[in-house]
């Protein structure tokens, strides 16, 4: 038993709250929406303490009393607590948007909050457990939660949408348990700390993590499995595709960077960190031409998602390397964190000028009705954070990124990152251009114009959460010795 | 060859067939047959694993395992119904715009 | 018409370049498990260890309900999302399944013996199944399994149990399960002062507790699915 | 003797799953299915498995496979002729049927 009784408690309690908002929402549906909120508040209190209580050694609890090789076992480090906190603060910004976005009693609201609960439960196990069936099953939960929130959106683009994402995320699934089988076969262990210290790198192993990491790529869109991700991000209400860019993509990302670094670290070779680092590159540049060329504002977020992940996966081999993978890893971090912030924020601004100008056809927003600055302000500041310019978190991000690719000596992913801050300039820009530039409006033909007014809430939230991505590039320093960069590499 | 390693190998087999005609069909229902394939391959191996410990003769089968495998088929049976419900509303959705696009 | 998928069909070069990897993937997977067969650790010891402190005396109920509760409450939720889904996903114009049954008169008289002859049975096993899990094989899926077969069996032959899906009571059911589970855990925590560790002396009333309550909502929770699913009669003759 | 049942078991369970999912009617491939799997139900009944089995047996053959059919019907166009209806129905009575065991 642990000195602090009321401490490990904390990581169950992570679990078990949102859960309980769940439940309660499906019960209760009248008052659906009042659990669930109540739910993601005490969620972002306990992330707070959580944060605080890892400053001072890392927390582990076995569910049950029963210990590791038969039991399961939560765990949780400043890592961990980083996106724990981070998912609560921009699903509580999220929920807040939501709560004025779904019309209230409509059966889409009434499904939508306790969808949104059982994600975020997903979410919590896959950053705490520490057993690999348990993250199967999170994993789970996660994917066909979010799925099911795909499907609030009416329509066969986005029930097809919906589809493909869930075919493409059970075969992920799948992969991922395989590999489970796989290590049970030969070690008949199933905790992560346990696994760390008996596997080797066999083939087996080997096989193991390359089924593993196979099954997560295609559920985090790693470049050329990223095809599900853009009808899926673009089709789905706009808090939905927020959920999934900012938080969802994240979840399993973080399983990956955990397999791969901690885990199974002696089967992971260099040949497959540089793989995944080259992949990221395309990704970047892919993502982004992509981005360029598409012709709908949330298209264009989608794509801008797929480029983002990329700069995840560049990261790979500056986090394989000696000298450099400290800096490597904060800037992860950092773009883990910003990319949350500012992705939330750009979902929500694109769903408000969708719900105002009635289409979010780029060339045409020119024309159009669009909300009032505080949305397209939340969305310039979004896009700057994308692009990485100074003060906001993308600038240090990028910023550490380049610092570590020196470091390393790896000119070509210098390269790689400038040529992607250019093109994610172009790309914002073309909007933020259309979006300010209002002096030529000289009253339109008037096909029916749409007056549709929306709520304040919808616009501060987006406004929030982009200067949430401000703050993090201006308070870089307090928030970078929030947590420990050797958490993850022992 | 030990009847655990035979029986993970036809898992392996199961896994395989089935991932690559989730690959190459078209047809939804087929897709999600080749995907159900795929589970039952990967079930198979934990089985397999489980009795891999059989010690001499005994039955004494490890149950974890089989516990593992008790989830696996609870939640592939729900993604499953998951996704009939998207390919039927999906056709159904379809075919209510070719009757508008007709009419 | 059926392929609504945008690929129509990969080139048959595409087909075998993709046919020869999946046979390379299949050998080197082989290859691994081959040249890892030696090995023998397990974990069926320490189950069989624990097992009498665990409250019931088959070794995957007590994994199951005791050692790994915290998966099954998981997975509870997962059958708890697609139920709510799915359900949620019926179109209004849609005629629910559940009202189709009462109007199609003509359900074939064979089919309506079945039923009258199987469900009581069905719901015996189901029954026995799930007070049977304790000690041999058995449990709540199988046993919920069964009971939601009863209830499509009675659905289809024209006697559905329940008439509306949306009605409190099939909510309360599919709430039900992960709800025993997660209350349980939380009670036990402020009792025993650790999240799902029972009391030994209670354990095994306590698991069946949980599992009537999970065979129950189990049961709804594939029910509500299947309807869902069911086809739409056609509105015919 | 062991080896030889497994043998067939295994061989089998290869043939009928590549049936199903070479099939040309989406019927039979549904029908396979449900045969596959309760092969799979046997081995595993084989591999000192029951509880695994009978679950099986149940959800991942019988109500999986009721669930197809269902679908499948669904999927058909809308008008029924009457040789298909009364196939499905029957496989509707099989499905739950299987579910039982």
């Amino acid at each position: 038993m642990s000195e602090l009784p009321g401490n490990p408690q904390l990581l169950v309690w992570l679990i078990s709250l949102p859960l309980l908002g769940a439940l309660m929402s499906v019960a209760c549906r009248k008052a659906g929406r009042w659990t669930a909120m109540t739910a993601m508040i005490g969620n972002l209190v306990l992330a707070c303490l959580l944060l605080a209580a890892t400053q001072d050694g890392t927390l582990r609890y076995a569910l049950g009393g029963w210990e590791a090789p038969l039991g399961i076992a939560l765990y949780a480090d400043t890592f961990s607590a980083m996106m724990i906190a981070i998912t609560a603060l921009v699903g509580a910004v999220i929920s807040g948007y939501s709560l004025s976005y779904f019309a209230t009693g409509s059966a889409t609201e009434r499904s939508f909050w306790p969808l949104w609960c059982l994600l975020l439960t997903a979410l919590n196990t896959l950053f705490l457990s520490g057993d690999v069936f348990n993250l199967y099953v999170g994993l789970e939960v996660l994917s066909l939660s979010a799925v099911a929130l795909v499907t609030l959106a009416p329509g066969l683009a986005a029930t097809r949408a919906a589809l493909r994402y869930l075919l493409a995320s059970l075969m992920g699934s799948l992969c991922y348990l395989l590999g489970v089988a796989l290590l049970y076969y030969a070690h008949a262990t199933l905790d992560l700390a346990l696994l760390a210290d008996l596997t080797g790198d066999g083939p087996l192993e080997r096989a193991a993590l390359a089924l593993m990491i196979v099954g997560l790529l295609l559920k985090t869109a790693l470049f050329p499995l990223h095809f599900w991700l853009p009808p899926a991000h673009a089709g789905a209400p706009a808090p939905v595709s927020a959920l999934l860019s900012a938080l969802v993509l994240k979840g399993t990302f973080y399983l990956i960077l955990r397999l791969w670094f901690d885990t199974l670290e002696e089967a992971a070779n260099q040949l497959g960190t540089l793989l995944l680092g080259v992949l990221g590159c395309a990704a970047i540049l892919w993502g982004s031409v992509q981005a360029i060329r598409a012709t709908r504002l949330k298209q264009l977020v989608a794509y801008s998602t797929v480029a983002q992940i990329g700069y995840l996966f560049a990261l790979f081999p500056l986090l394989g390397h000696a000298t450099a993978r400290v800096t490597a890893f904060d800037s992860m971090i950092y773009f883990i964190m910003a990319h949350a912030c500012a992705k939330g924020a750009m979902f929500l601004a694109a769903g408000n000028i969708l719900t105002v100008a009635g289409h979010d056809r780029i060339a045409e927003l020119r024309a159009a009705n669009l909300p009032s600055a505080i949305t397209l302000f939340a969305l310039a500041i979004a896009g700057i954070s994308l692009i990485g310019l100074p003060p906001t978190g993308g600038f240090i991000a990028k910023w550490l990124m380049l610092q570590s690719a020196f470091h390393a000596g790896s000119w070509w992913l210098v390269v790689v990152v400038l040529l992607g801050g250019l093109l994610a300039a172009a790309y914002v820009f073309r909007v933020v251009a259309i979006c300010f530039d209002r002096s030529e409006v000289s009253a339109p033909t008037d096909t029916a114009p749409r007056v549709a007014t929306i709520n304040p809430g919808r616009e501060w939230s987006a406004l929030v959460l982009a200067l949430a991505a401000l703050a993090l590039g201006l308070l870089a320093a307090p928030a970078l010795a929030l947590f420990d960069a050797t958490a993850l590499m022992g | 060859m030990s009847t655990a390693l035979l029986f993970g190998l036809c898992g392996i087999v199961l896994f395989v067939l089935g991932l690559y005609f989730a690959l190459t069909t078209t047809e939804m229902l087929r897709r999600i047959l080749a995907i159900n394939i795929m589970g039952n391959g990967v079930f198979m191996l934990l089985i397999a694993a489980a009795y891999q410990h059989d010690v001499s003769g005994l039955p004494n089968t490890d149950p974890v395992p089989h516990a593992l495998v008790l989830t696996g088929i609870v939640v592939a049976v729900s993604a499953t119904a998951l996704a009939l419900k998207l390919v039927c509303r999906a056709h159904e959705l379809a075919a209510e715009q070719r009757e508008e696009g007709d009419g | 018409m059926r392929s609504n998928e945008d690929n129509a069909g990969l080139p048959p070069v595409a087909r075998l370049l993709l046919a020869i990897g999946m046979v390379a993937i299949g050998l080197v997977l082989a290859w691994a498990l081959w040249s890892h067969s030696e090995t023998s650790s397990s974990l069926a010891a320490a189950v069989m260890t624990e097992l009498p402190r665990s409250g019931v005396s088959n070794p995957v109920t007590a994994v199951l309900l005791n050692f790994r509760a915290f998966d099954t409450m998981l997975e509870l939720a997962v059958l708890l999302l697609v139920a709510v889904t799915v359900g949620g996903l019926r179109d209004p114009r849609e005629v629910s399944a559940f009202a189709q049954v009462k109007q199609a008169a003509s359900v074939s008289p064979l089919l309506q013996s079945l039923a009258r002859d199987l469900v009581p049975i069905m719901m015996l096993t189901s029954g026995y199944l799930l007070w049977i899990g304790a000690k041999a094989p058995g449990g709540a899926f199988q046993a919920g399994a069964v009971l939601a077969a009863a209830a499509v069996l009675a659905h289809l032959s024209g006697r559905p149990w329940l008439s509306n899906p949306g009605d409190w009571r099939i909510r309360a059911l599919l709430v039900l399960g992960t709800g025993a589970f997660l209350v349980s855990a939380l009670a036990l925590l402020l009792v025993t002062g650790t999240y799902f560790r029972y009391p030994p002396a209670l354990a095994g009333a306590w698991i069946l507790i949980i599992e009537t309550a999970a065979t129950l909502s189990i049961a709804a929770m594939l029910y509500v699915t299947f309807c869902a699913v069911v086809p739409m009669m056609p509105s015919r003759r | 003797m062991m080896l030889i049942l497994d043998l067939v078991l295994i061989a089998g369970l290869v043939t009928f799953a590549t049936l199903t999912l070479t099939a040309r009617a989406t019927f039979s491939s549904i029908v396979l299915f449900i045969s596959t799997g309760l092969l799979i139900a046997l081995a595993w009944a084989r591999l000192g498995a029951p509880d695994i089995a009978i679950a099986e047996a149940a959800i991942g053959a019988g109500l999986t496979g009721a669930l197809l059919l269902a679908a499948w019907r669904r999927l058909q166009p809308g008008t029924v002729d009457p040789e298909s209806d009364a196939e499905s129905t029957s496989g509707e009575q099989q499905g739950a049927g299987d579910a039982k065991q």
